[in-house]
C-alpha cells in the first residue's frame, strides 16, 4: 500500500489540518473532529450537520459553508463518528432555530445520530432528521437495513441547505429534504475495489475484465460481479436500474460521481451516456455535475445519481452556495 | 466475581482483540467495509486507559464505564451495540461489589436485551445477536443446572464460539453484510466472531 | 486494462460530446476538438486560447468560461492539437483585440502552436504567446528542452483571464501572464504510472515501496526513483526543489494538485505539510487550492505549485471567474 | 521514381507504421509519453487516405500532400517534424514528374535542414535526426559514388536504422526525452526507429 499519509493512526486529524490551512472560511476543531462554517451558529438559521465515516472527500467537509452545511463531523475511515462528537457539532450551530441532522442509512450512522440527537435534546436543542436512501441496489426489504446513503446526500445537502440559508423554520427544512431524498436514486459500479490505510489491502479482488454493479461507497462488494463492458452498456445497466425503481421524466438533476480514482475524462463519457439514456426516456439534464463529490478512496468507478426536480427545487438548487467543493453565485 | 475480575475481564478483551484485530478486519472485508478490528481495538484501548485512569468501585461500574467508553470511541454500528450491551449489563449489576454466576447471567442477558433494542436484530440474521444470544442463554443453563463458574463461562464461550462459526452459511439480513444478499453467504460475520472473543476472554479470566 | 471508455479511437470525441451535454456555458466543437465560451468572440476583448494533450482534465477545457480562456484545443491523449485545430479557435475567438496562446513548454505544444500563430496571423489575427515552464524538476539548460509547462498553466489562464476581462490590451494580458510564470515553481511525485487507453499497459513500472520523484504530467518517469516514505518526508523533497530555486517567502498562492487517481483526503494531508513548510521559510499560503486541477489519467500522486504573490496578481486571483472547473465570484 | 513510386513509398510507411504501432509505443513510454505509435498510425492512415482521395500529379505534390496531411492530424513533436520533413523534401521536387536518385537526395537533405530548422537538433541529441542525418548522407555518397537506385536505397535504408540504433547509449538533450536527464540512456529514441522503418520503406519500394 502506497498512500501520501505520515500515520496511520493520523490520517483524520492530519486530514483536518489541510482543511484548516486550506479554507479560511472553515473554523476546523481538530481535537472534536468537526469542521464549522466561520460564522457558526448563526442566530435565527436552523442549523445543518451531516456526518460519516472518513473517505468520501469532499462529503461531508467539503460542503460546509454558506448555503450548505453549517458542521461535518468526519468519523474514522468507513466508521461513522461517535455521538459526543455530533452532539458537540449540534449545540455548536444551534442558532435558536433547532439543527437537522442529515444522515445516510447505515446502521452505525443512524445508531450515533440517534444518541447524539438525544444527548443535544437534553441540551435543549430541538433535532430533526433526514434519513438519504437513494442507493438501488439494494432492495429495501425487511431483511435488509433497507436501502444506503449515497449520493444524493449532496442533493439534500444542498437543497435543504439553500432553504434553511433563506431563514424557513426546521419542519421546512426537514420537509424538503425529505422530498430531495424520496425524489432521488443512485446506482454505483466498481472498476476496482479501494484500499483503506488500516487494511493496508485491497477490500475485495476483481479480475481484469471484472466489474461490481451496485456497489455502496464504503468498499464492499457490490449485488453482482459482472463481465466489463464499453461505458455505453455499463451506463445502461445503472441507469436501467434506476429507471425500473423510479421512472425517468422530465426535468432531473443528474450527478455522475467519480470514486476517487475515476479520471475526469472518463466521467464525462459517462455523462455523455447518461445524458443519451435521460434523452431516450424523455428526460432531460437540466442540472449536472460531473467530478468527484462522495468517493470511496482510491476506488476507480462511479455513481449516478437522479433526482426528479420541481420548479422549486430547481431554484433552492440554483441559489447562491460558498464551500470548498460547491461553490456558484458567490 | 470482584471489581478487579471484571477490570481484568476488560484488559483480556483489550489484549485478544489487539491480537485478532487484523483477523476481524479481514472478515469485515469480505462481507463489509474492512474496519471492525480497528473500531474494536481504537474502543477497547480506550476502555483500558479509562480504567485506569478512574479505575472503577464495583463491578457494575466497570462494566458503565467500559460501555460508555466504547459509545464515545468506537462509532460505527459495533460503537453504540457493544457499548450499550456492557452499559445495560453494568447497569443490571447496581452497587453489587461481587457478582454472582446467576447475577453474571442476568447482566449479560441485559446487554442482549439491549443489542436487540438499538439493532433490531433477531437471531439468524448474522449479526454479533447470533453469538451473543446462545452464550447468554448456555449461560443460564449452567447456572440453572448449578454447575461452578468456571463450567458456566466454559459453556458460554463454547456457545459464543459455535454461534460465530454458524453464522458462515447464514444469508446477512442486517448490518452491511445485508447488502450483499446472498454474497454474504459463507462467511463469518465479524462481530459475531468478536463477540465470540468477548466470551472467551471471560472465560480465560474465570479460569485463572 | 479496465476504463470507461466505449473505444480506444472516441476517446476524445466522447469526453467532448459529455462536456457539452454538462455545461450549457460552453460551446463545444466536436468536429474541430474546440471548447468555446458560449459568448465567444467577445468584441473588443483580448481571447485566450491554450491547449494540449488529453488526459489532464478538467485542463484546459474545464477553464473556459468568463473570466478566464475563450477557447481551449483538446489534443489527442498526451498529444498537442494540431495546427489547424488552434487556428480555427484562434480566428474564432478574435474580438479584434488579438489572441493570447498559452503555451506548456514542450515541443509539440511549441511547435503546433507556432505553426497555428502563422496561419492565424494569415488571417489577420494579431497573436501573442506566454511560454510556461514552471516545473524546476527539470533544469532548463542547453542540454534539454527546458523546463515543463506544469501547474502554473492554471495559474497564467486564470490571471491573465482576469486582466483580459477588464478589458486590458494584449501586450499587457501577455505580460501578466509571464509574470505569473516568472514567479511559479512546480514539482511531482507519483506513487503510481497511468495507463493511456491507446497503450494500454502502465507507462512505466513502479515497486510496491517506490515513488517517482520530478514527474512531468505525461505518465514519463521522473527524475529519480526513491523509496516511499511519510507524506512529510516527500514534501520536504518537493518543497526543497523549489525553494532551491527561488527562495519562498511572503505571500504565496498555492495549488496541491492531484494528479488523477489521490484520494482528496491524501491531497489535504499532502497541503497540511506545504503549509507547515512555507511557514518554516516565512511565507504564507494566502490563497489556495487542493484537488485534482492538471491530471495526468489515472496516475496517484501530487504535484505542488508555488507563485510568489503580488497585490495585482492577487487581486487577480480573486476577480470572479465561471468555468466548469474553478468557480466564485458568480 | 515516378508519381506512382512516391505514392507506393507512402502507402509502404502506412502499412509497416500500422505494424509498428504498439513497439513504437512501447519505446515512446519507456523514455517519452507512449504515443509515437499512435501518432504515426493515425498520421499514416491518413496520409493513405488523402493521396487516394486526392491523387497527386507529382512525386513533389505527394510528399506535399503527405507532409501536410501529418502536420493536420497528428500533433505533437512529431507531426510538425515530420510534416515539415516530407513538405519540404517535396517542394525540392518541384514539379518533375520522374525523380532522380540524386534528385531524391537533395530532397531528403532539404527534408532533414526542415527539421533542423524547426527543432533545433543536432546529431546526438538522441532524435530523429540520428537516423535521418546519416541516411541523407549515406544517400548522397551513394549517389558520389554512382551506384544504382536500389544500392542508395539500401544504404540509406541502412544508415537509418545504424543510427536509429545508435541512439540507445545516448543522453537525450531534445524533446521529451531530455527530461529523464541520464535516465534516457539505454533506450532507442521513438522517432529514430520510426525514420529507420519510413527509410526501409523506401528501400522495399525501391526493390521492387
Ligand atoms: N442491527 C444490528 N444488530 C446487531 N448487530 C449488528 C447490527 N448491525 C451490525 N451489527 C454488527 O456489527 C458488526 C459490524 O461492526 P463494525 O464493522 O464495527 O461497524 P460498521 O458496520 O458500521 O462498519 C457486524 O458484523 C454485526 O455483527
Ligand atoms: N527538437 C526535436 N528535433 C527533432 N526531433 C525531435 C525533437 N523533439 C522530439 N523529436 C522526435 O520526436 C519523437 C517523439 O514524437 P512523438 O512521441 O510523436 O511526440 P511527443 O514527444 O510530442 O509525444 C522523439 O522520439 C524524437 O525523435
Ligand atoms: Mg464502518
Ligand atoms: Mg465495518
Ligand atoms: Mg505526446
Ligand atoms: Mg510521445
Amino acid at each position: 500500500m502506497k498512500k501520501l499519509i505520515n500515520d496511520v493512526g493520523s490520517v483524520v486529524a492530519d486530514t483536518l489540518r489541510g482543511v484548516a490551512a486550506a479554507h479560511p472560511s472553515l473554523r476546523v476543531d481538530v481535537e472534536n473532529r468537526i469542521i464549522f462554517r466561520r460564522d457558526a451558529p448563526r442566530p435565527g438559521k436552523v442549523g445543518l450537520v451531516s456526518g460519516g465515516g472518513s473517505g468520501h472527500e469532499p462529503l461531508h467537509g467539503g460542503y460546509v459553508g454558506y448555503g450548505m452545511l453549517d458542521a461535518a463531523c468526519p468519523g474514522e475511515i468507513f466508521t461513522s463518528p461517535v455521538p459526543d462528537q455530533i452532539a458537540t457539532a449540534t449545540t455548536g450551530v444551534d442558532g435558536g432555530a433547532g439543527v437537522l441532522h442529515i444522515v445516510k442509512n447505515y446502521t452505525g450512522d443512524v445508531l450515533n445520530f440517534e444518541m447524539a440527537a438525544e444527548l443535544s435534546g437534553d441540551e435543549g436543542v430541538e433535532v430533526a432528521r433526514v434519513l438519504v436512501d437513494d442507493d438501488v441496489a439494494v432492495r429495501d426489504s425487511l431483511y435488509t437495513a433497507g436501502r444506503r446513503g449515497t449520493g444524493a446526500t449532496l442533493f439534500v445537502e444542498k437543497i435543504a441547505g439553500a432553504l434553511a440559508e433563506s431563514g424557513a423554520p426546521l419542519a421546512e427544512v426537514a420537509r424538503v429534504g425529505r422530498e430531495v431524498n424520496d425524489r432521488s436514486r443512485s446506482f454505483g459500479v466498481a472498476l476496482t475495489p479501494c484500499t483503506t490505510p488500516a487494511a493496508g489491502t485491497p477490500t475485495f479482488e476483481l479480475g481484469d475484465a471484472e466489474i461490481e454493479l451496485g456497489i455502496g461507497i464504503h468498499g464492499e462488494p457490490g449485488r453482482t460481479r459482472a463481465a466489463h463492458r464499453e461505458a455505453r452498456e455499463i451506463v445502461r445497466l445503472a441507469m436501467d436500474a434506476i429507471d425500473d425503481d423510479l421512472p425517468l421524466s422530465g426535468e432531473t438533476l443528474v450527478m455522475v460521481n467519480g470514486m476517487g480514482g475515476t479520471p475526469l475524462m472518463e466521467l464525462y463519457i459517462v455523462f455523455a451516456e447518461v445524458a443519451a439514456y435521460l434523452e431516450e426516456k424523455g428526460a432531460t439534464a437540466v442540472r449536472s455535475l460531473v467530478g468527484d463529490y462522495v468517493t470511496s478512496l482510491d476506488m476507480q468507478g462511479f455513481s449516478v445519481t437522479t433526482c426528479a426536480l420541481t420548479g422549486d427545487l430547481t431554484r433552492l438548487w440554483d441559489a447562491p452556495v460558498e464551500t470548498p467543493a460547491l461553490r456558484w453565485g458567490r | 466475581m470482584d471489581t478487579r475480575f471484571f477490570v481484568t475481564w476488560m484488559e483480556e478483551i483489550t489484549a485478544a482483540v489487539r491480537a485478532a484485530r487484523d483477523h476481524l478486519t479481514r472478515l469485515d472485508a469480505a462481507i463489509g467495509d474492512a474496519d471492525h478490528g480497528t473500531n474494536l481495538d481504537r474502543g477497547f484501548s480506550a476502555v483500558a486507559e479509562a480504567l485506569a485512569a478512574r479505575p472503577p468501585a464495583t463491578p457494575g461500574g466497570a462494566l458503565v464505564l467500559a460501555g460508555s467508553t466504547l459509545i464515545r470511541k468506537v462509532g460505527g454500528a459495533s460503537g453504540p451495540l457493544y457499548g450499550t450491551a456492557f452499559r445495560e449489563a453494568g447497569k443490571t449489576l447496581g452497587e453489587t461489589p461481587e457478582v454472582s454466576t446467576a447475577e453474571l447471567a442476568a447482566a449479560l442477558e441485559a446487554g442482549l436485551a439491549g443489542v436487540r433494542r438499538l439493532g433490531g436484530a433477531e437471531e439468524g440474521d448474522k449479526t454479533m445477536v447470533d453469538a451473543l444470544a446462545p452464550a447468554v442463554r448456555a449461560l443460564a443453563r449452567a447456572v440453572h443446572e448449578g454447575g461452578t463458574a468456571g463450567e458456566a463461562l466454559d459453556a458460554a464461550a463454547a456457545a459464543a464460539e459455535d454461534g460465530a462459526k454458524a453464522t458462515i452459511p447464514l444469508q446477512a439480513r442486517k448490518g452491511r453484510a445485508s447488502y450483499l444478499g446472498p454474497r454474504s453467504i459463507g462467511h463469518e460475520d465479524p462481530g459475531a466472531a468478536s463477540t465470540a472473543l468477548i466470551l472467551d476472554a471471560l472465560r480465560t479470566v474465570g479460569s485463572r
